[in-house]
């Protein structure tokens, strides 16, 4: 039986619990992002959303990633609102008996998600609020799961 | 020959988007050739004020969800639809 | 300035520590294996290693993994001595910049772990104690990480 | 001619070939032709005592250490190494 959990935080994440003992689970794959200070310039971060798609769609990427690869739980939190240097940004937890599936959907569901998922960066530096541009890289690292 | 039955949909925009339009969600009766597509529904929208024009061209790569899906720019539009429009998304 | 951080350990690890605010890690992935009861028929796992050896064969790895992806911290974790079902065995940490370099050295990490360095598991299963065999899958999988 | 000089060798068995061999370590003074190879050795070692025999030929699939680093079964020994011989790892 495979679980799915998704959410959307306003606070900063609380520490990843200990590892569950359903017995089954040989693998687990954590990702974490996390805020970047790109050597001082970064003071800070907003996460925009929308209520409701956002967690709708993070539900349908991790539905997606459960078809595709023999996992037991997938748990995907995202943090929405302003953001420290250094907090947590996203945590997507994959676990699976075996630790191929477990990485291969940890990957999948963070690529996805940010090409995907509407939610929006904007970075405080040197005083002023920009908006991030989405980068080329993750279109592609999105598109590579695509079928041919 | 009647006019079509008028046909509303919400608008919603989203980060640098919604920043720009200055609003960040519209209630709207378009004609019915802007409901044929997500990509006549934005032509119609940026000739509706001057603000909407210039948000919509200084955003020119743009998602859409329509009813909180993605949907493409080629997408069509119903009576009651919720089309949001917003940049490419950044999250992660 | 990249940091290399391996250990063995005879007690159940300890819950894997808040991000450390670094600021220069943007992505963070966590492997943990942990040992599973295949349904019921497994009631423990013993793990041998070569003192000295094994902690010089994680640094080797880490140390691979550093050279060949721009990552800021690895950590190497293993259990040895006698575990319980839902015990972590072995738990990697990669912190980098990018998800990319994180998702795979901790992937080529685990890879290489299960073929290079020296640690054995013994399960106990209806009473009987006996060595698990090495899998091919896992041999295959070290394999990919090697020049063409 | 003279006798080549007596070079010593301590070996050691890991997991199931530990428990097969039912012994950790050996200090062994072999011919010199045993030192050639890893190979060489186990097959000298292989003809000491009937268990180290049986416990090698439970065990074709060996890996091997030379001084705590992986080596393969053509490396060569020289006098004072510690060469570890154990069945495939399991780890991880």
């Amino acid at each position: 039986m495979s679980a799915i959990r998704v959410a959307i935080e306003t606070c900063p994440l609380a520490p990843a619990r200990a590892l569950g003992d359903d017995g089954a689970s040989g693998a687990r794959v954590v990702f974490s992002g996390q805020v970047r200070d790109e050597q001082g310039k970064v003071q800070a971060l907003f996460l925009e959303h929308y209520p409701g798609m956002t967690e709708a769609a993070m539900e349908n990427i991790a539905r997606a990633a459960q078809q595709r690869w023999p996992v037991n739980l997938i748990e995907i939190i995202h943090r929405v609102g302003e953001l420290a240097v250094g907090d947590e940004i996203v945590r997507v937890t994959v676990c699976a008996a075996h630790r191929q599936a477990a990485f291969e959907a940890c990957a999948f569901l963070m690529d996805v998600l940010k090409s995907e998922v509407p939610l929006w960066k904007k970075v405080l530096s040197g005083g002023v609020w920009h908006w991030v541009e989405a980068r080329d890289d993750d279109a592609r690292a999105a598109a590579r799961w695509r079928a041919p | 020959m009647s006019a079509a039955p008028a046909a509303t949909v919400e608008v919603r925009f989203f980060a640098a988007l919604r920043e720009r339009a200055g609003v960040d969600r519209l209630t709207v009766t378009p004609p019915a050739p802007a409901l044929v597509s997500v990509a006549a529904l934005c032509d119609w929208l940026a000739g509706q004020t001057p603000q909407l024009g210039r948000a919509l061209g200084d955003t020119p790569r743009r998602m859409v969800a329509i009813n909180e899906v993605l949907a493409t720019m080629d997408s069509a539009l119903r009576d009651g639809d919720v089309v949001a429009l917003f940049p490419p998304v950044t999250g992660g």
